[in-house]
C-alpha cells in the first residue's frame, strides 16, 4: 500500500487499513449497510480490506484471522451471531489489533476483546413498535387481534424484534398476537403467509412485520383480499426503507420504526480515533428514528435506500 | 437306501404379479452328484435357484437343508449355510478388481486388516487353475462377459461349500472353457459337493450330469436320471409336445448355402484399434452369412465394436457400399443400415424399467428421431408380431423388461434390432442363454433374412452353430484376424480349432 | 380398485388429499371457494398459485433426473431471470408498455437459456458430474443476480408484467394457467412424441442408449436448458407476483423443494421412468404443508420438526416395502394369537 | 504383481494426482498474487479453518461411495452444537459425558436413516432430507437463540495453540487429521470398507454375492452420523457457541468437496484422500478470496462460482485426455 493519492495519509505515513468482514448480502439494508462502509472509507481515504461472509460465522472467522495474519490497523465486524467470538478476538488481541463491532453486539464475558459497538439495538426496535402500539389502541377496548410476521427463525433480528414487541404489550391482555409466523424477511414470504393469516384468522386487527420487505409482501396480500392496508388492517414495521416510505405515503403503513444501514462514516471516525489512541465509548448508538406516514412522506424525496 | 439329500424343497410356490413363476415344485440335491435343472425359457429355473438362495422368499412350500427345515432370509445365510452360488446374469461388482471380486466378504486379512498382497497372489492362482490369463488387480469391467462369468465361477468355487449352484456358467464359454470347469466340477463333485448345474446345452448336460429334475411352465414335470432319458424325450418333457424329430432341435444338417458374389455391403482394410485388435480386412456381401470363431477374449466382439463404430477404429479403412466412411459412433453405423445386438444384455443392452414394448422398438425410435413417434398401434404391432415370433414369455409387451427370464431378454434384444431391418447385422453372441427350441427358430431366422439379402455378422462361442449358418468365417486368435475359412461343406469344428490354435492359414 | 392403487399416482394424490382434508379439520371452510372481485378466492386456490413458481421449476427438475443428474442452479436461475427483467422494466421509459414487457421476457428467458446451455454442455459434453456443474451456476448465479439488482430490491410497476404472477385471467390467477400450460405442452412433448422413451432410457442405462444410436449428448443438454426456461419462467412468475426482483432471496432453496417433488412424485434420482403427473402432485404436496403449517398456526420453531415427520410419513405410506411389511405383520399378529405350530425345527440359517 | 498391474493401479491414481497438482498450482497462484499468502502458516490455517468441515466430509465419502446422499449433515452438526451448549452450559454437565452423548446422539440418528433407508427402500435423499428438517427443528425447540459456551474445558480445547517450529495447529485440526486416517484405514484395508464399493458398485450383486448389504448400509449412514457429530463437536470447540443457524448449507459443501475429490456421486470409485483435497480446493478458494479483500458480496460469490469452474474444468480436461 501507500502512495498513489494518499493525500489524507497524515502522521505516520501510510494509509490506514480497516479490514470489514460482512455478514453477507442477504438484503438491502445489508447492501445499504455495506455500501455505506465502503463509500465512506474511501472518503476518509482508509484503504478497505472488505469481506463477505455469506451468513456464516466460520468464514467470519475466517476473514478476521486473514486481516491479523495481513496485520491490518483496526478490525470491524457485524457478527452473525452474538456467541462464539472469544478464541478469535483474543488473537486479535494477541495481536494488538483493536476491534470495533457494528450493527450486532457479541455476548463475550471479557470486555476487553472489543473496544466499541456501534451499531442498533433490535430489543430497542421492537420495543418501539410495541409501545406505538399501545399508545394507538390506548382507548381500544375490545381484544385487538396482531399478527406478525417474523424473519427469519434463530436470526438475532428477528429474536430481538420479536421479544421486544413483545415487553412492549406484555402488560396489556387485550392485544392478542393471534398468529406468527416466519416469513424469511422477503416480500414474497410475507405476502404468501399473510394470504393463509387472511384466510385461517377471522379478524386482523394489526400486522407487525420484523421488516418492510414482509411488510410490504403483506400489503399486496390484503389488497387483493379486498381490504385496505393501513385502514383495515393496521401494519407496523421496522426498517424504513424507501419503498416502505412510499407506501406509507399512501397510508398503506401506520409506523415504522427505522434501522439505520448507514452508519459508514461513523465507523471511519471511530477506528481513525481508536488508531489514535483517543478513548472512544463501548456503545455508540447509530442516529435512528420512528416515522409517521406524514413524517415519511416529508423524508421520501432524500431517502436514499 | 439312499442317502439323505443336502437340500431339499417340497412344494415351492413362487408367484409375481401375474406371473406363477413356481407351483408347488419338489426338488432333491444329493451330495457327490451333479444335477441339471431343466426345462424352457421362461420355466422358472433361476427363480427356483432364487428361492433356494433366499433372494426371493417363497410364497409356500419348504426348504430343507440337511435334514432341517429352515427359513432362508438371504445370500449371505445360504452362503454361510454353505450354498455357493453363480447366478445366470454375472452379479459381480464391476467397479472392483478382479481379486476383490473373488474374494469379497471373505478377504484374507493379518491383524483385522486385508491382506492385499496374499489376496492377489491367491487370485491369481485361482484364476490360472481356470487357465486365465489376466490381471486380477485390474478392474472386472475391463474383462469381456465371458470373462466375467469365469471369475463368477472361480469366486463360487472357491468358496468350498456343500452345495455349488450354476446358473448357465457356459453360456458364453468356448470349448476349452467349459472342458476345464467340468473338470473342475467333477473334482468337487468326487470331494461330495452337490452341484446344481443349468444350461441350455444339451450335450453338456449329458456330459457332465448325473439327474435332473425338469421344469415346465413353473411345475414339476419329473426328476431323471441321465442314462433314463434320452435327448429327443428330454425335450418333450420340457416343450410339453412330441417333437416330429431330432433335426429340429437345431443339431440338424446344414443349410444349403448359396455363395454369394458382387459388391460387398461394408469392406474393412487393415482396420484396427490399439489394444483391441491388430489390423484386419473382412468384407460382407448382401446375403452373406460371415462367422467369427475364436477363443474368449481373442478380440471377436472388439472387431466388430469397430464395424459398428462403438469404439473408434485408430487406422485403416472402413468403406460402406464402396464409399470410405468414418463412423464416428453408432448412431452413424445406424444410419448406414448396421445393426450391433451386443453380447452383455445387461449392461450394454437392455433397458430395465422399460416396458418388453418399448425395449423392442427403442432403436427404430432413435433412428427416426425423437419427433417422428412410432404410434401405440404401430409399437404394439411390432412388440406383439416378435413376441409371438421368438415366443418371448410372459407374452405381455407391458412387461418390464428387468421381470423377464434370461434368455427372454435376450429374445427381445433380438426382435430391437430385427426389426429396424438393417443391411448388416452384427450378431455377438445371440443365442447366449436361449433354450434350444427358440435357438433353432433364431437360426432359421438369420438363414432366412440372409436369404433375402441381409448380411450377418455371427459371432458365438458355440463353433457347430458357426458352422451351420456361416458363407466364410473368419478366425482371430489374440486380437489378431489369422484365417478366413470357406465354409464349402468339408469344414468341421476340429479344423477351426485347429487353426485357432495353430494360428496359421489352413 | 387394485388397478387403482397400482397405480403410480394413487399414492402421492392420497397423501394430497390426505393433508388437504386434514386441514379442513382446523379452517372448515378450508375448501370454500368464493368469488371476490371478479377473482377466485379461496385456500385452494393459494396453494396452486404459490404453487405454480414451484411446479415449473419441478417440471424441469424432472426431466434432468430422468436423464439421471440434477439441476442444483435453478434457484440462481430464477433470481437471475426475476432480476434482468425487473431492471428493463425499471429503466424503461414505458414501463408499462407491451413491448417493455416482450423485452423483459425475451432477455429474461434468453439469459436463462445460456445458462442452460453451459450447464447442458458441462454436463453431457465436459462430463462433469451435474451435481457439481450445477453446483457452479448455484454459486455464482446468485452473486450475479445481486449483481443485477446492486444488491437491492428492485420494485417495479408494470401492469403486463403484473399479469404474469399476480394477475387474473377469467377469474383464475393467470399463474396458474400459465404453469398449467407449461404442464399441458411438457406433458405433450414429451409423451406424445418419442422424448420421453428416450430421456428414460438415456436415464435409464446410458451405454445401451448409445448403442441404440440415441444422441445421449445432445438430449441431455436440452434437458438442463429445459430446465432453466423453466426456472427462468418460474423466476418471472415469483418476481412478478410481488411487483419486485430480490436478488438476494429469490429461489433460495428452491432446488430442494423441487427435487423433493420429484422425489415424492415417485420418479427415481437414479434416472429411467419419470411421472410429470407425480411431479406435480409432489409440488402440490410440499405446498400445501407449507399452507397447513401457516393456517394452523405451527410455531415457527417448530415447523421444521412438523415438516420431518410428514415427509417421512408420506414415504413411508408410498413405501411398497413399508406397506408389504405393515401387511405382514399384521397377519402375523393375527396368526400368534394360537399357538406355534409344533414345526420341528424353524430356525433361521446362519442367523 | 508385474509392472502392468502396477502401471494400471497408478492410473487409477491419475485423477487424484491431478487434483493434487492443480490444488498446488492455485496456492502458487495466490502466493504470487498476494503478500503473505505463501506461508506455512496459511496452509496449516486450512485445516484448522475446515477441521469440522474436512470430518464432516469424510462420513459424506462413505455415504456417496454406496451410492447414496447425506442431506442432514449440515443440520445433525448444528444439532450438535446445540445439545452440547445446552446441557454443558444450561444444565452444568460436564463436557466429558456431553462429548460422547452427542457422538452418540449423531450416530444413533444416522443409523436410523439408514435403516429406514434401506428396510423400507425409500431414497436417501428423501431420508436424510427429513433428518436434516427434523435436526434442525429441534435445535430451535431447544432454543432460537444462540447459546454460548464458557467452560474452562471447551475454551481450554478452543485456544490451545500446537506448535510447529514457528507454526502451530489446533488440536481439532489433528482430531481431523486423525479421522481421516482412520477413513482411508477403513475403507482401503478393511472389509466394511470394500463392501462399501461393492454397494456402490452394485446393489444388487453385493447382495448376490452374499455381502451384509443392510449392516453395510446402516453402518455407512452411522458413520457419517458420527462424524456429523464429531464435527459438531470440533465446531463448538472452533465456535464456543451452539446455534440453530450453524453450519447452513454445509452439506453442499460437503458433498461438492466429496465430487471435487473425484468420487463419483453414483457410487463405487472414490478415494477418501481426494476428499482430502476436494476440502482444501474449497478452503483455498475462500482464502484466496479473503486475501482478495476488495470483494463486494456479489463478486465473492460469482468469483467463487468461477474458481470452481475453472478448477473443475481444468480437472476434467486434463484428465480426459489421457489414452
Ligand atoms: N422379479 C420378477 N418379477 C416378475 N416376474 C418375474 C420376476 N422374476 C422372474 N419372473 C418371471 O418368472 C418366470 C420364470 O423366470 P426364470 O427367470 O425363473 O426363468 P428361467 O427358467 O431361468 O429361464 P431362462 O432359461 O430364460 O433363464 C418368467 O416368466 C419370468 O418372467
Ligand atoms: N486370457 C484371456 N481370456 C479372456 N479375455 C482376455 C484374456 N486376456 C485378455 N483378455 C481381455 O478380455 C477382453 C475380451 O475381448 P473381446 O470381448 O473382444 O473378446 P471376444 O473374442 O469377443 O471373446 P468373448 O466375447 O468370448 O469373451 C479383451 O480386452 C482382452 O484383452
Ligand atoms: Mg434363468
Ligand atoms: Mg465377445
Amino acid at each position: 500500500s501507500g502512495g498513489g493519492s494518499g493525500s489524507a495519509d497524515k502522521g505516520s505515513g501510510h494509509k490506514l487499513v480497516v479490514g470489514f468482514s460482512q455478514v453477507g448480502a442477504e438484503s438491502g439494508w445489508r447492501t445499504a449497510n455495506t455500501k455505506s462502509v465502503q463509500d465512506a472509507a474511501k472518503k476518509a481515504g482508509i484503504e478497505l480490506k472488505f469481506s463477505d461472509a455469506q451468513q456464516k460465522q466460520e468464514n467470519q472467522i475466517k476473514a478476521i484471522r486473514s486481516f491479523i495474519q495481513q496485520k491490518v490497523d483496526v478490525i470491524a465486524f457485524s457478527p452473525v451471531v452474538e456467541s462464539g467470538w472469544d478464541t478469535v478476538l483474543k488473537e486479535a488481541k494477541d495481536a494488538h489489533i483493536p476491534v470495533i463491532l457494528t450493527d450486532r453486539a457479541v455476548d463475550s464475558k471479557d470486555e476487553s476483546l472489543y473496544v466499541s459497538f456501534l451499531g442498533s439495538d433490535f430489543v430497542e426496535e421492537g420495543k418501539k413498535a410495541g409501545d406505538w402500539l399501545v399508545k394507538e389502541y390506548a382507548a381500544a377496548t375490545g381484544d385487538v387481534n396482531v399478527v406478525q410476521l417474523e424473519g427469519t427463525t434463530g436470526s438475532a433480528p428477528a429474536n430481538d424484534r420479536k421479544s421486544g414487541f413483545a415487553d412492549a404489550v406484555k402488560g396489556q391482555p387485550k392485544f392478542k398476537v393471534v398468529a406468527s409466523q416466519t416469513g424469511d424477511f422477503t416480500r414474497a414470504k410475507g405476502k404468501e403467509v399473510m394470504q393463509a393469516f387472511l384466510k385461517s384468522q377471522p379478524k386482523i386487527d394489526v400486522l407487525y412485520a420484523h421488516n418492510d420487505d414482509m411488510a410490504l409482501g403483506a400489503i399486496q396480500a390484503i389488497e387483493e383480499a379486498g381490504k385496505k392496508p393501513g385502514t383495515d388492517i393496521k401494519i407496523v414495521s421496522v426498517d424504513g426503507v424507501k419503498d416502505a416510505f412510499t407506501a406509507m405515503s399512501q397510508g398503506k403503513i401506520n409506523y415504522d420504526v427505522e434501522c439505520n444501514p448507514l452508519l459508514g462514516d461513523q465507523l471511519m471516525d471511530l477506528a481513525k480515533k481508536v488508531k489514535a489512541g483517543e478513548s472512544v465509548p463501548r456503545r455508540i448508538k447509530t442516529e435512528e428514528g420512528t416515522f409517521t406516514p406524514e413524517q415519511a412522506t416529508a423524508a421520501l424525496p432524500n431517502r436514499q435506500y | 437306501m439312499r442317502q439323505q439329500p443336502v437340500l431339499e424343497v417340497r412344494g415351492i410356490r413362487k408367484e409375481f404379479p401375474g406371473v406363477v413363476a413356481l407351483d408347488g415344485v419338489d426338488f432333491r440335491l444329493f451330495p457327490g452328484e451333479v444335477h441339471a435343472l431343466m426345462g424352457e425359457n421362461g420355466a422358472g429355473k433361476s427363480t427356483l435357484i432364487k428361492v433356494l438362495t433366499g433372494v426371493y422368499q417363497a410364497d409356500g412350500g419348504e426348504v430343507v437343508l440337511a435334514g432341517e427345515r429352515v427359513r432362508v432370509a438371504g445370500p449371505l445365510q445360504a452362503q454361510q449355510a454353505g450354498i455357493s452360488t453363480v447366478y445366470q446374469e454375472v452379479n459381480l461388482c464391476p467397479n472392483l478388481s478382479v481379486a476383490e471380486n473373488v474374494f469379497i466378504g471373505r478377504e484374507p486379512r493379518r491383524f483385522g486388516l486385508i491382506d492385499w498382497a496374499a489376496m492377489r497372489r491367491r487370485a491369481a492362482e485361482l484364476v490360472r487353475e481356470l487357465d486365465l490369463d489376466i490381471d486380477v488387480s485390474a478392474p472386472l469391467n475391463s474383462y469381456s462377459i465371458a470373462v466375467q462369468q469365469l471369475v463368477a465361477i472361480v469366486r463360487a468355487v472357491d468358496v468350498s461349500a456343500k452345495v455349488l449352484i450354476l446358473d448357465e456358467p457356459t453360456s458364453s464359454l468356448d470349448r476349452d472353457e467349459v472342458r476345464r470347469l467340468f473338470a473342475v466340477m467333477r473334482r468337487l463333485r468326487d470331494q461330495g459337493v452337490a452341484i446344481l448345474f443349468v444350461s441350455h446345452f444339451l450335450d453338456q448336460v449329458y456330459e457332465i450330469c448325473d439327474r435332473m429334475t425338469v421344469l415346465r411352465n413353473g411345475r414339476l414335470e419329473g426328476e431323471y436320471r441321465t442314462g433314463e432319458l434320452g435327448q429327443v424325450e428330454l425335450v418333450s418333457r420340457m416343450i410339453g409336445a412330441e417333437l416330429a424329430g431330432l433335426d429340429q432341435l437345431g443339431g440338424g444338417k446344414r443349410r444349403e448355402r448359396t455363395a454369394r458374389t458382387g459388391e460387398a455391403f461394408l469392406r474393412a482394410d487393415r482396420l484396427t484399434r490399439r489394444g483391441a485388435v491388430e489390423p484386419y480386412d473382412l468384407d460382407i456381401r448382401p446375403g452373406e452369412v460371415i462367422g467369427l470363431a475364436g477363443l474368449l477374449g481373442s478380440g471377436r466382439t472388439e472387431a466388430a465394436r469397430l464395424l459398428f463404430g462403438a469404439d473408434q477404429s485408430d487406422g485403416g479403412t472402413l468403406r460402406i457400399e464402396g464409399a470410405v466412411t468414418a463412423l464416428r459412433g453408432p448412431r452413424d453405423a445406424i444410419a448406414h443400415g448396421i445393426a450391433f445386438c451386443s453380447e452383455n444384455r445387461k449392461t450394454e443392452g437392455l433397458v430395465g424399467e422399460l416396458t418388453v414394448r418399448e425395449n423392442i422398438v427403442l432403436a427404430l425410435q432413435a433412428a427416426r428421431g425423437w419427433l417422428r413417434p412410432l404410434s401405440r398401434t404401430a409399437q404394439d404391432a411390432y412388440a406383439l408380431k416378435w413376441i409371438r415370433a421368438l415366443d418371448i414369455r410372459p407374452g405381455n409387451p407391458e412387461a418390464l423388461v428387468r421381470n423377464l427370464s434370461g434368455g427372454n431378454q435376450q429374445k427381445v434384444l433380438l426382435a430391437r434390432w430385427l426389426i429396424t431391418d438393417p443391411k448388416l447385422l452384427i450378431l455377438d453372441e445371440p443365442t447366449r442363454g436361449i433354450d434350444i427350441g427358440a435357438k433353432a427358430e433364431i437360426q432359421k431366422l438369420v438363414a432366412n433374412l440372409a436369404e433375402d439379402g441381409m448380411a450377418v455378422l455371427f459371432i458365438s462361442a458355440e463353433l457347430e452353430e458357426v458352422l451351420r449358418l456361416s458363407h466364410r468365417i473368419g478366425v482371430l486368435r489374440d486380437h489378431r484376424m489369422v484365417a478366413q475359412l470357406d465354409n464349402d461343406g468339408e469344414l468341421t469344428p476340429e479344423r477351426v480349432m485347429a487353426t485357432i490354435a495353430s494360428g496359421a492359414h489352413a | 380398485m387394485k388397478a387403482v392403487t397400482r397405480s403410480r399416482l394413487f399414492w402421492p394424490a392420497a397423501v394430497l388429499a390426505v393433508l388437504l382434508v386434514a386441514n379442513l379439520a382446523f379452517t372448515p371452510d378450508f375448501f370454500a371457494v368464493h368469488v371476490r372481485g371478479g377473482h377466485l378466492y379461496g385456500s385452494l386456490i393459494d396453494i396452486l398459485h404459490f404453487g405454480a413458481p414451484l411446479i415449473l421449476v419441478a417440471l424441469g427438475m424432472t426431466l434432468v433426473i430422468a436423464t439421471g443428474g440434477i439441476d442444483l442452479s435453478v434457484g440462481s436461475t430464477v433470481a437471475i431471470s426475476g432480476a434482468l427483467a425487473c431492471l428493463h422494466i425499471s429503466e424503461s421509459a414505458d414501463p408499462g408498455g407491451l413491448a417493455t414487457l416482450l423485452g423483459a421476457l425475451g432477455i429474461a428467458l434468453g439469459t436463462a437459456l445460456l445458462l442452460g446451455a453451459v450447464n447442458g454442455l458441462l454436463v453431457a459434453k465436459a462430463g462433469v458430474q451435474p451435481i457439481i456443474a450445477t453446483l457452479i451456476l448455484m454459486v455464482a448465479g446468485r452473486g450475479v443476480a445481486q449483481l443485477i439488482t446492486d444488491g437491492q430490491i428492485i420494485t417495479v410497476t408494470s401492469d403486463p408484467y403484473k399479469m404474469i404472477g399476480g394477475g387474473y385471467w377469467l377469474t383464475m390467477p393467470f399463474a396458474i394457467l400459465l404453469s398449467a400450460a407449461v404442464v399441458l405442452a411438457t406433458v405433450l412433448l414429451t409423451r406424445s412424441t418419442a422424448l420421453g422413451l428416450l430421456l428414460e432410457s438415456v436415464g435409464g442405462n446410458p451405454v445401451a442408449s448409445r448403442l441404440v444410436g440415441i444422441r445421449a449428448t445432445r438430449l441431455v443438454a436440452l434437458v438442463y436448458v429445459f430446465s432453466a426456461l423453466c426456472a427462468a419462467l418460474a423466476g418471472l412468475m415469483v418476481s412478478s407476483n410481488v411487483s419486485a426482483a430480490d436478488g438476494n432471496n429469490a429461489g433460495l432453496w428452491i432446488e430442494l423443494d423441487a427435487i423433493l417433488a420429484v422425489v415424492l412424485g415417485g420418479t427415481s434420482l437414479n434416472g429411467g421412468r419419470f411421472s410429470l403427473g407425480g411431479t406435480v402432485l409432489g409440488a402440490l404436496i410440499i405446498q400445501t404443508l407449507s399452507t397447513t403449517v401457516y393456517t394452523i398456526g405451527i410455531p415457527p420453531e417448530t415447523t421444521l420438526v412438523f415438516k420431518a415427520f410428514v415427509v417421512i410419513a408420506v414415504c413411508l405410506i408410498q413405501s411398497p416395502a413399508f406397506r408389504a411389511k405393515l401387511a405382514a405383520r399384521g397377519t402375523r399378529t393375527r396368526r400368534t394369537t394360537r399357538p406355534h405350530a409344533a414345526a420341528p425345527t424353524n430356525r433361521e440359517v446362519g442367523a | 504383481m508385474n509392472a502392468n498391474a502396477l502401471l494400471t493401479r497408478l492410473r487409477g491414481q491419475i485423477p487424484l494426482l491431478v487434483t493434487a497438482v492443480l490444488l498446488v498450482s492455485m496456492f502458487s497462484v495466490g502466493s504470487a498474487q498476494y503478500d503473505g499468502f505463501f506461508s506455512g502458516q496459511v496452509v496449516l490455517n486450512l485445516l484448522i479453518d475446515n477441521a469440522f468441515l474436512l470430518v464432516v466430509a469424510v462420513g459424506m465419502t462413505f455415504v456417496v461411495l454406496t451410492g447414496g446422499i447425506d442431506l442432514s449433515v449440515g443440520a445433525v452438526v448444528a444439532l450438535s452444537t446445540m445439545v452440547s451448549a445446552w446441557l454443558v452450559e444450561q444444565h452444568g454437565w460436564p463436557p466429558l459425558l456431553v462429548i460422547p452423548l452427542v457422538l452418540l446422539m449423531g450416530t444413533a440418528g444416522g443409523w436410523l436413516m439408514g435403516w429406514i433407508i434401506h428396510v423400507f427402500e425409500i431414497q436417501p435423499f428423501i431420508v436424510t432430507l427429513a433428518g436434516m428438517f427434523l435436526a434442525r427443528g429441534l435445535c430451535y425447540t431447544i432454543s432460537v437463540e444462540s447459546i454460548s459456551i464458557t467452560d474452562p474445558q471447551y475454551t481450554a480445547m478452543a485456544q490451545t495453540r500446537i506448535p510447529l517450529g514457528d507454526l502451530f495447529v489446533s488440536p481439532s485440526a489433528l482430531i481431523a487429521l486423525l479421522v481421516v486416517a482412520a477413513g482411508f484405514v477403513v475403507l482401503h484395508h478393511t472389509r466394511l470398507g470394500r463392501n462399501v464399493y461393492a454397494l456402490g458398485g452394485s446393489e444388487q450383486s453385493a447382495l448376490l454375492m452374499g455381502l451384509p448389504v443392510q449392516r453395510t448400509k446402516t453402518a455407512v449412514y452411522a458413520i457419517s452420523g458420527f462424524c456429523s457429530a464429531l464435527g459438531g463437536v470440533l465446531l463448538t470447540f472452533y465456535m464456543l457457541s451452539g446455534y440453530g443457524l450453524h453450519a447452513v448449507g454445509l452439506e453442499l459443501d460437503a458433498i461438492a468437496a466429496v465430487v471435487i475429490g473425484g468420487t463419483l456421486l453414483t457410487g463405487g470409485s472414490g478415494y477418501l484422500l481426494g476428499t482430502l483435497l476436494g476440502v482444501l480446493v474449497l478452503g483455498l478458494i475462500q482464502t484466496v478470496i479473503s486475501f482478495q479483500g476488495t470483494l463486494s458480496s456479489w463478486w465473492t460469490r460469482i468469483v467463487i462460482g468461477a474458481l470452481l469452474f475453472v478448477f473443475i474444468v481444468l480437472q476434467r480436461l486434463i484428465t480426459a485426455r489421457r489414452p
